[in-house]
């Protein structure tokens, strides 16, 4: 299998990502790992909770990646999105896509998180010293 | 007829719950159940957007709901 | 410091370097790891061997570096390469790139690498099963 | 005078070395280094390109040779 979608409420293992995706036929990996900032527009934050609607978020990451395997020329594509609450360095996501070629790599993981942030259900909340926001809700 | 309806996010804190139950018209769209929630929970309308999910789906406006379907309200996704 | 440039003669590891780039100011990492493919134009490839001139290789390194920190928004960059004799599936080259948004982080990994390609002298031998190679010397 | 030119990737196979001394006139330039050697090594013409590099730095043609120059015969790279 060419797709690995995984939803955790444990700590993601970069290393074993980047092993899942590499074979001899590729030549070029690309990894975003998304991690937690100290601060949101100037206000510091203590932690980031993550919530998911697992079943849909799980679809909706399977369509991205089965999209990136139409569109690129990519053996193999990971995203591991993690939930519960994540301290300051933590990391709730991680996308690595491998080609033979660097070009795709880069584009289709570009593509992949994009896409995620606009359409996989999972919600994020910044937890600050004097309250706590559900990130994108409120105009 | 009673459908479940799942909430996630801040439509969680609306609800005041994860999950309600709510009582639409048979045949009702995926708009109706909008006008009906929005009535009952003004702070809905407040929201950037949110969308309806039909079985893991998300609906258009007009689809019908139908007795066994999994729906769920989805506010504005914040994930990555 | 936030630039780490290596020319190593040993195995590349690839979760120090991740490590080495996170901080609590960055949102989003973007790795990319060349990895040695099983062929190359359709031919099976044995084994590649890099051999750097180290020291201006390391001057050029830099400059990418110094330029990225210029062009975009970025925390920490990292650029290690590897010399000597690799087998299908090991990492001759690995650049992560910190940053507060992924934009940047993306964008100035792609150009890193781009740039490497064409101005750090480092070369590859192709080793065949029938001869061996050294890319793109000839026309 | 007598510079020693460093060789790397083909032109180490090309030079038979991987540095060799050279005999240029004092106060020669790049390329008047670049054609003498092509008169010894024909087989430097066959490649696709080959850059100078003069104290680590890539040099441009009319660049002037000084006696303790670190000078490196470049030819394509294929680093990544």
């Amino acid at each position: 299998m060419n797709i690995d979608i995984k939803i955790l409420d444990m700590p993601l293992n970069i290393q074993s990502c980047i092993d899942w995706v590499m074979s001899p036929e590729c030549g070029g990996i690309d990894v975003f790992i998304g991690t937690v900032r100290n601060a949101t527009k100037g206000k510091k934050v203590v932690q980031l909770e993550f919530e998911a609607y697992e079943s849909m978020a799980v679809n909706e990451m399977k369509k991205i990646a089965e999209d990136v395997l139409l569109k690129w020329p990519v053996q193999k594509i990971l995203i591991h999105h993690r939930t519960g609450l994540l301290n300051i360095g933590e990391v709730p996501v991680i996308i690595a896509v491998a080609a033979a070629h660097r070009a795709a790599a880069f584009e289709a993981c570009r593509y992949a998180i994009d896409t995620l942030k606009q359409s996989v259900p999972i919600w994020k909340k910044e937890v600050f010293q004097d309250g706590e926001v559900w990130v994108a809700a409120h105009p | 007829m009673k459908v479940n309806v799942l909430a996630f996010g801040i439509v969680k804190d609306i609800f005041g719950n994860s999950a309600i139950d709510v009582d639409i018209n048979n045949a009702a769209t995926v708009e109706q159940l909008k006008v009906q929630l929005e009535e009952k929970y003004p702070r809905l309308k407040q929201l950037a957007s949110y969308m309806v999910a039909v079985n893991n789906e998300y609906a258009q406006q007009d689809q019908l709901i139908e007795i066994k379907d999994e729906i769920a309200i989805i506010p504005p996704v914040s994930g990555g």
